[in-house]
């Protein structure tokens, strides 16, 4: 499948979750594309930071954008054409602490946006600050006696929100990850995926993750349950955490209309102007 | 200085129908084939304050509102302090006599007790100031009714006989006294900010992203409101934050994009307005000031954005800044922004203020002579989103499509992926210089300055400040050049060099456009008329300062 | 073209120790008694990729690196390929055999091979590096001994022996091939980003908010290192726009506040950087910059930020702008700057560069001659935040205080109530305005432009090209005069204007810093000397420039 | 107590719920008078909007900031000046969507503000657009034909991001929010208290308010049950909701030190410079 993937250098870490995410995205394009979804369809996007690569090195199409906005950006996406299948990589400096604002409305107003965010619990780029999901008493450059602030949980944050669709996967175990992605895209909806990705240099979570990840064996019955189960800790649930439908934002805000495949024709347009700027 | 203008003016409370009364006024001039122009002064608050409209009407061109009116009405006490030194010499005064006590001057009439008949009094004394126009006009009773049910529409069994009242105590005291001549024809009457979302649709525009913000938030008003017969996607998110980046990403995939806010709105979108420099993202941006810094004045008019309109955004790189003078060019100039940001890919400014935004007036819009965006698209071959061409351009192309295309806030090569190497840096910077280069080039061709009079000596002004100036030289019968860059960035200087010195007007405390013309075009002006303390000008008292800086 | 300069220059992959070998020369030449300047060339990434360091030392002045080193090592592939021809005439390429094969040109040494001896020899081989400079120029193991225990600290018990083998290795092919002079005396190295922090710390700081930006971030860091021995409230919060809000409650309560960004982020800050305006809240914000526009070339340096440094926030207000030349003067200017924030009540930028915040050298430095903030306090009858003074400049208090204190961001009155009265909003914006005179008449009193050189033709260049321009003359033995104005807002035209026109060397690609010349002070550059591939100038190739120019 | 009030023309409309968060906001602080808090103590702050009149209306010390920043202020006033208990008041549109990051986090880092929001439910003074709290189907200027997200629930909102207060009064229920006022200034930590706000003009919920407000009988057991019962929404429970202990920030960012009170004396602080620029 090397034809997803650009000329760019790829300058990760060797050993960076990064390189399972890549891996595990480009396994559920296969999947989509199996199931009649082509990547022409997918239009993709990323933060800044170390996550944000991933848009270098993804041969499709889209849009590299800014820290904090990326998901912004794809909402925008979405609404100019709902036909695309749109694809927010984030970081969880970069969706938690920049950009959460926009992480709580695109998942309060459930539009069909998809977002992966690289859970690094660092900063990684810009050398290992701590960051909303950094644990207490994380020691980073700026934080050099611990972080004195407990972190947000990712999860229940989004299912607060009113995500309709909220997982975590596990860098390194890309078939899984790969499998809630094709899920996550397919999703009609607001979907988010918080994949545990450790970053060997700053915060290098493989053996502890190794220990604690456990696969959950299905979909929890309610939120509650989610909620209850996306707060362990000591086991740490992989997998579909709330899955839900509820009216999607662009259907409810103009039907079954694309703006920009099925613009009004000119004429028609200024026919509509004349007839308000006519006494 | 006599001139054919009738002003009405009414004040009152928010809440009392002030404005939709001032709009009735102006619905009536225009009607009767006249031009009108209609100003409305409010304060940031929802109920009670001191809001006036000021509505002033000629057969010929009128392009501002005076100061002093010839029929003031003053629904409560405020408004009649405030407002009985504007009455003209010859003018009436008529006041509600249920909130003005113990005062001598004009002619009282019991605007609330009589609207205490009917439900709501508090909110239908505006009908009453309608009913006063209507007498003093000499409108009879059917043309008021017609009036007030085309206008109102709402609530017409009690505003029918509201108006008949209040006509029947004033008539025999103004009735009949102004005898409005009839003009050629009827006119739409619209506001800055519709003629900037009817001109943006006109041009094609697909997506309206804004968060409320006064002087811009009747932009969005009126998309939402007519989102379906314009067949335009309305969007009001979190923030303005989320405005922008929205408005690239649909830019992104191929709608042609506009959002609007003020000064505060705009500074929390710099940071993505410079992506959409570096990314080349055709993007309209509407800055509608009011005074500031900070929140300001907030319902309230300036022009002291200028620098911050032309220089926001980090980094180097080309944009548009240009400013409607008169409502008729702010429909066109906004479909002429987004031909020009998709000719070129680069953001734009639409900088105006509240005065342009928020005033009305008769326009005549042929909506076939907006400019529609004809952007370079690609034509086959591999395509390569920032292809070096040599004028900067590179061809666009949109999902869904089998090629590859990559936007890019980083600096990136050609095909969209991010570099450090420095050769490319600099090729990529110089290819977006050359589409500056090619923009000016392109901007020698077009209509970017503004002359108006045939002689006499320069003044130079912008923005809505042009219709006052405009206004004010008819007003004092001044014999002037009057010119006004559309465009400030790239600033026509090929045009405006000629000019040479002259009088500057402008709604700023320290002279930020004289600055400005003195900085790009040497120009020195002879005298800086600037008025900052929210208003507009009065066109009577601007004539008297022109001539004296003449 | 000779001088007395040594260059050492290594380069490598990043994890790789390249910096820190660049750090440990450093203190090397500096504990010579030799001054210093080290620039270091990263990637934005963490593992992999390119990295240099270069360190040019002389026993005179010293105020840039040479691209042309005496001594490059070499630690991979890239790195050979890419400075092989940074090798001067008579200097010495030495390269890790390991890494590089097949290349004929200068000295293999199995760096990689000898590391693997030792644990983690990926991030040693920074330490192979250090010990070639330490054999080429001479020192003995008992010196290196002393070097890597005093420098690295860490690991010593890998560290020590690592070097030895490889000073063993290299000794035979450069040992004592460079004789370096002892200089007067050692002198403290610091980065720019570190002499902000501590000239802020020695003008009185109370407060340092940031959220990480490069090439800002070290500022942050650096508090956050010092925040128990500096006793500085050192705050990382969600974002930019809760930075600059925290700063300026901070302000409001009588904190010393300062906090630093990039372009991206000072972009975000605007909206409340007009609030500083407004509400007159005294407040230092560093701008440094890299290649713009949006995410742009983050670890690379660049000036083109000048027009949106100067422009920052919508409505009019006074706000200082100044840019330092050199690290000495970054301690200086900073602690400034925060003098005049709290003697003017505005905000201030300092705009700086990549080249200035990251690059090292040696300073001396008197922390006693930092000005201190002195602030004009209220001192009795009632209080009044915004009393109308004369000077435009009114008293402050800070709670706890029995008296009414109120900021605020809409316009207001004396008392900090807001308002919509016309005349009061006069009277506002005429005391803000009053205010900036008052800053332009103390400013004309102080020292606001450098001047190097005595005769010759006039060079202008600000920031940390000073450094460079400073540099090349003394490489190119040129005699000009250079002239840096070190305030760019209030722009002191009164010292400009007397050196007329001149040479212009910047880094930027449109010539920004000429054209603020131009439009300021009517200076037509007879030459723009730019460099904007990210990479400051080399003193060797700019003075070629500025001979041909002159 | 007329002089906790300033000469300004106080111009909310007749009947507006403002008029009773201002009078209780004023017995609270008679109360906390009593309690041996006098008022140059507060520092107080407030948003731009309809709420953010109440600091031109208060004769106290503070800071009439910018739309959605008033707790970023405030946490930059109590960082400095931690001897101050500093009160933001804010809006639902000004808090809940342009500033809801600073919300989550002085939440999430416990620092001790106190943040009173008045919930109208719509942005009052740019005339009725819907907010992040607006009612599904609210019609507004910009959702002319009705809000089509469901609105966030800032309780819970505020629970999940780590509030250690929360709480709900109604404006018209002035004693019982001047109860809870004065508690959420005396918290030890981050402090929200959400008032149901009557827009007579936008959005006027007096009569559905008076049926369904509810007083709690004491505060919930856990923040579980403080969740369930911060959803109700036919029986619309007030009073304190959650109420915990944790280390507040200031305390953990520099212990028991005050930046401005007591400054390093200046000799002092050169001299540690001095040894930081010593070779
Ligand atoms: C507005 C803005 N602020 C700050 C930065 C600097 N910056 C670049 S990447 C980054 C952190 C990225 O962290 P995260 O999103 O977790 O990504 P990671 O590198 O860990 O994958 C920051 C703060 C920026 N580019 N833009
Ligand atoms: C950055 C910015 N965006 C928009 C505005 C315009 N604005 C002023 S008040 C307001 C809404 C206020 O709503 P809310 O916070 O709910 O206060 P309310 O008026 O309802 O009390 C808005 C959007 C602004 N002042 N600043
Ligand atoms: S720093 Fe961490 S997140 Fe970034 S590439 Fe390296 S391992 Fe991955
Ligand atoms: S608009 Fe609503 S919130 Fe604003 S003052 Fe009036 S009633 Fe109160
Ligand atoms: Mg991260
Ligand atoms: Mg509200």
């Amino acid at each position: 499948m090397g034809e997803l993937i650009t000329y760019a250098e790829n300058t990760w870490c060797p050993g960076c979750g990064n390189f399972g995410i890549l891996k595990a995205f480009q396994e559920a394009v296969r999947r989509l594309e199996a199931e009649g979804i082509g990547r022409e369809k997918l239009f993709i996007s990323s933060g800044i930071g170390c996550h944000g690569k991933i848009a270098d090195y993804l041969k499709l199409n889209g849009f590299y954008s800014i820290h904090g906005r990326s998901m912004a950006t794809m909402e925008g996406a979405k609404i100019a054409n709902p036909d695309l299948k749109v694809i927010a990589f984030v970081g969880d400096g970069d969706a938690m602490g920049e950009g959460i604002a926009h992480m709580i409305f695109a998942a309060k107003r459930n539009i069909d946006i998809t977002v992966i965010m690289h859970d690094n619990r660092v900063y990684g780029l810009t050398t290992g600050q701590f960051t909303p999901t950094s644990v207490l008493g994380y020691k980073g450059p700026s934080t050099p006696k611990g972080s004195i602030e407990e972190p947000l949980n990712p999860l229940t944050m989004m299912l607060e929100a009113g995500a309709t669709f909220v997982a975590r996967g596990y860098s390194a175990k890309t078939d899984h990850l790969a499998d809630i992605i094709a899920q996550a895209i397919m999703h009609d909806g607001f979907s988010f995926v918080d994949v545990l990705q450790p970053c060997v240099i700053f915060f290098n979570m493989y053996e502890h993750y190794n220990e604690v990840v456990t696969p959950l064996e299905s979909v929890p019955a309610d939120r509650d349950e989610a909620v209850r189960l996306a707060r362990l800790e000591d086991r740490l649930p992989i997998g579909v955490f709330y899955k839900a439908e509820k009216p999607e934002y662009c259907r409810s805000l103009y039907g079954d209309w694309n703006p920009v495949a099925q613009r009004m024709p000119l004429e028609e347009r200024r026919a509509a102007v004349t007839r308000l700027v006519t006494p | 200085m006599e001139t054919k203008i009738f002003t009405y003016l009414v004040g009152g409370k928010a809440g009392e129908g002030v404005k939709k009364a001032g709009s009735v006024a102006a619905h009536l001039f225009s009607g009767m084939g006249r031009r009108v122009f209609q100003m409305d002064d409010y304060q940031s608050l929802i109920r009670g304050g001191h809001n006036f409209s000021v509505v002033s009407t000629a057969v010929g061109d009128v392009t501002s509102h005076y100061e002093k009116a010839d029929l003031v009405v003053a629904l409560d006490k405020r408004s009649y302090q405030m407002h009985k030194g504007h009455v003209k010499e010859n003018g009436i005064l008529v006041y509600n006599s249920n909130a003005v006590r113990g005062e001598a001057e004009g002619i009282g009439i019991p605007l609330t007790k009589t609207a205490r008949r009917y439900p709501n009094p508090g909110m239908r004394i505006g009908v009453g100031a309608v009913a006063v126009l209507a007498a003093a006009v000499g409108l009879s009773k059917d043309e008021l009714k017609e009036l007030i049910e085309r206008e109102y529409r709402r609530d017409l069994e009690n505003n029918v006989p509201y108006a008949f009242d209040v006509y029947d105590l004033a008539y025999p005291e103004v009735g009949g006294r102004f005898k409005l001549e009839h003009g050629d024809k009827p006119r739409a009457i619209l506001s800055g900010n519709q003629a900037i979302a009817l001109g943006a649709a006109a041009g094609g525009l697909d997506a309206y992203f804004a968060y409320p913000m006064t002087p811009a938030s009747s932009i969005l008003h009126y998309f939402a409101a007519h989102a379906d017969d314009l067949k335009v996607a309305v969007v009001h998110p979190e923030n303005e934050i989320a405005v922008i980046n929205m408005a690239i990403g649909a830019a992104s995939v191929g709608a042609r994009a506009m959002l609007g806010s003020s000064g505060g709105g705009l500074a929390l979108m710099q940071e993505a307005f410079s992506m959409a420099g570096m990314a080349e993202v055709p993007l309209v941006c509407v800055l509608s000031s009011r005074p500031g810094p900070s929140t300001g004045v907030p319902t309230y008019t300036d022009q002291g954005d200028l620098y911050f309109a032309l220089y926001q955004g980090h980094g180097e790189f080309p944009r548009f800044v240009a400013s409607p003078g008169t409502i008729e060019e702010a429909f066109y100039l906004t479909a002429e922004l987004l031909d020009l940001v998709w000719r070129f890919q680069t953001p734009a400014i639409l900088v105006t203020e509240k005065h342009l935004s928020e005033s009305s007036m008769t326009v005549e819009i042929e909506p076939d002579k907006a400019r529609r965006p004809d952007p370079l698209m690609h034509s086959g071959g591999e395509y390569k989103r920032y292809l070096e061409t040599e004028d900067g351009i590179s061809p666009l192309l949109f999902p869904p499509s089998g090629q590859f295309i990559r936007w890019n806030s980083y600096e990136h090569d050609e095909a969209g992926i991010t570099t450090e190497v420095p050769e490319q840096i600099v090729r990529m910077r110089d290819k977006r210089n050359r589409k500056y280069e090619t923009m000016v080039e392109y901007m020698r061709s077009q209509h970017t300055v503004n002359v108006f009079g045939d002689g006499g000596p320069v003044i130079y002004t912008y923005g809505s400040t042009v219709m006052s100036v405009l206004e004010a030289l008819r007003a004092g019968d001044i014999r002037a050049t009057v010119v006004q860059p559309i465009y400030l960035e790239p600033f026509p200087l090929w045009e405006i060099e000629r000019y040479g010195d002259g009088i500057v007007v402008e709604l700023s405390s320290t002279g930020v456009f004289a600055r400005y013309l003195r900085e790009k075009a040497g120009i020195n002006a002879k005298a800086v008329i600037r008025r900052y303390d929210g208003r507009p000008f009065d066109p009577v008292e601007l004539a008297e300062q022109i001539k004296e800086a003449m």
